[in-house]
């Protein structure tokens, strides 16, 4: 049975783990063969920055996962155009490519999804 | 209906556990099912059987045990969580090379799949966290 | 499909609930659980930002959460449901699927 | 040597344990022979709202902690005017009496103590 | 005395610098670490906010955390100055005493 | 300069432990004092030595166990916050009738007179949490 998932990510990268802990269970979820979403909104914008550099804190850099989801056919990835603005990011600014919703597309996003995760 | 619930944070500093328990006792005592709970994040931290909290307070670990054993409960914790944060069972304890093992009694540890699973066989999924 | 969200934060204290109507679609619901009992509270500054959004959606508040805080049902604003823990259940059955907001 | 501690409590109670371990803190203190004062700021205020009764979610109650701080000479508690007023709170809501300060006492309030504990 | 006042959580998710920016005094210094440093962007619905309270509060930024998390010294607002942990231990000395906004 | 530092969270789910432990090595290296280390709170999980995570990543415990070892440095779990979420060493087993214990190397485990006391005793207290 195939079920449409939707990940929500909704908090920055490093100040905790839910960032790092999501991707794994994307990528397990890829392997189940179900119909994933990842959404980026609030802090979660934060995650898919560009030129993220650990060194100094001496943390995994996890950011070149996005990159990677490709590969584990994970391909629908969706931020808020309201949470990019808030923050003074552009697309130019993310390390993958994404497609850039309005909070009002968002809404008939999740509504269209049969179960929702959130991290 | 068959619900799966997640619980992301341990024991006593939030909330968490005990609205998830409060939760799936309701749903039990109203005759739904809960095929699974998964403890993933700190939530891993339920499944330690070397908490002593005050004799005065709930005893939240204990709680989750004697669940599991009234209705054949299944408390899955998550392996790759657990590992960060040291909650172990013997084998893992062998696998690992660590000298003792700490997995409360009804707690199993397991991969991310039983969660996935998990939802892809019930009706709802219910997540509990900070 | 309906969605029951549900707050579980001090709108006081984290940006949840306020994402949550960002988000929550006209017909769906939201329930206010731990500290995001808060919000359901009379005469706060956000009664008015609840009010507005009562319009559209459906809101509960856990009656449990409510007394360990010290707050009875008259302290609530009009509108707002309580419900105790089987209601919770039922209300996870009644909408199509759960979104947590953390 | 004795120090002016100021411990600042902004967390409403039961959805974390902050408050809960903050109260060991203070008694402990208190047997130190410190100068103590507790403030109540932001969502910290709740802590002492009264009729708190946790049958239904079963956890500890600790509010009657906060009428026997007088017995360990814990003598100095402060609310915030302003975020009582933002919660729709009363003097009279509360377990125990305490002063009530505006924000602008409560800068001079933090100024003028040793050592500032944060929950 | 003056006081240094680190915040460490992100001013959209959190109400942490907001209350920090409410107490804090002229002439005290606000260390902004870990999420707390996006605080610290051009650009952000805070930037006038930051810009206000700049004039009276010196502030900082733990460098380590904002290149962690993908930005250089020039996304940072003037007049923000960029420490290392280092540079923190020196500024808990600098001033009287240390107020974390957790 | 004579520091205290607190610790309110474990590690991984927070970055608290990692800024702590960054602080405090900094202010070492400068030739500053650390009197000492009080974890409470969730901190108390970052004295179990039954961690074990990935290769990749850093091992926040054995890192607390070899700047103490270095440094000399007294880290001290609170044994109240320990108590209710499981973090013994083999006095604690024995008293509450455990059947295992976990404290890892260079933790001890004492009351919250040690934070008081501390306090008192040193020019700064930082504190590190969430």
């Amino acid at each position: 049975m195939i079920k449409k998932c939707l990940y929500v990510n909704r908090r920055a990268p490093y100040g905790t783990s839910y960032a790092l802990e999501a991707i794994d269970v994307v990528l397990i979820g890829s392997a189940f063969d179900q119909d994933i979403s990842l959404l980026f909104i609030d802090d979660g914008v934060f995650q898919l920055k560009s030129d993220q550099d650990t060194t100094g804190i001496e943390m995994k850099n996890f950011s070149s996962a996005y990159s990677a989801f490709e590969m584990y056919d994970v391909e629908k990835l969706y931020v808020s155009k309201e949470a990019m603005t808030a923050r003074g990011l552009k697309k130019r600014d993310l390390v993958v490519d994404v497609e850039v919703l309005s909070d009002n597309a968002i809404k008939d996003l999740m509504d269209e999804h049969d179960v929702i995760f959130s991290f | 209906m068959k619900f799966i619930i997640q619980v992301n944070k341990g024991p006593y500093q939030h909330q968490t556990a005990d609205s998830a328990y409060q939760f799936i006792s309701a749903a039990l005592a109203k005759g739904h099912e809960v095929l699974r709970v998964f403890f993933y994040h700190d939530g891993v931290n339920n499944g330690t059987r070397l908490t002593a909290p005050p004799q005065d307070d709930r005893n939240v670990v204990h709680r989750w045990s004697a669940l599991a054993a009234e209705h054949d409960l299944d408390l899955v914790i998550c392996v790759a969580a657990a590992q960060r944060r040291g909650i172990l069972d013997e084998r893992e304890m062998n696998r690992l090379d660590k000298d003792a093992h700490n997995l409360a009694p009804g707690f199993r540890i397991s991969g991310l799949g039983q969660l996935i699973e998990g939802v892809v066989l019930s009706d709802r999924l219910v997540v509990f966290g900070d | 499909m309906s969605i029951l969200h549900t707050v579980n934060k001090s709108p006081f204290e984290k940006n949840n609930l306020e994402s949550c109507l960002r988000y929550v679609k006209s017909g769906s619901a939201v329930l206010l659980i731990e500290d995001g009992i808060y919000a359901a509270l009379k005469n706060t500054c956000f009664e008015k930002e609840m009010a507005t959004a009562m319009k559209e959606v459906n809101f509960y508040c856990l009656a449990p959460d409510m007394k360990a805080r010290g707050f009875s049902e008259s302290k609530i604003m009009d509108g707002i449901k309580m419900v105790d823990y089987a209601g919770f259940v039922d209300l996870t059955i009644e909408y199509d699927k759960v979104q947590a907001w953390l």
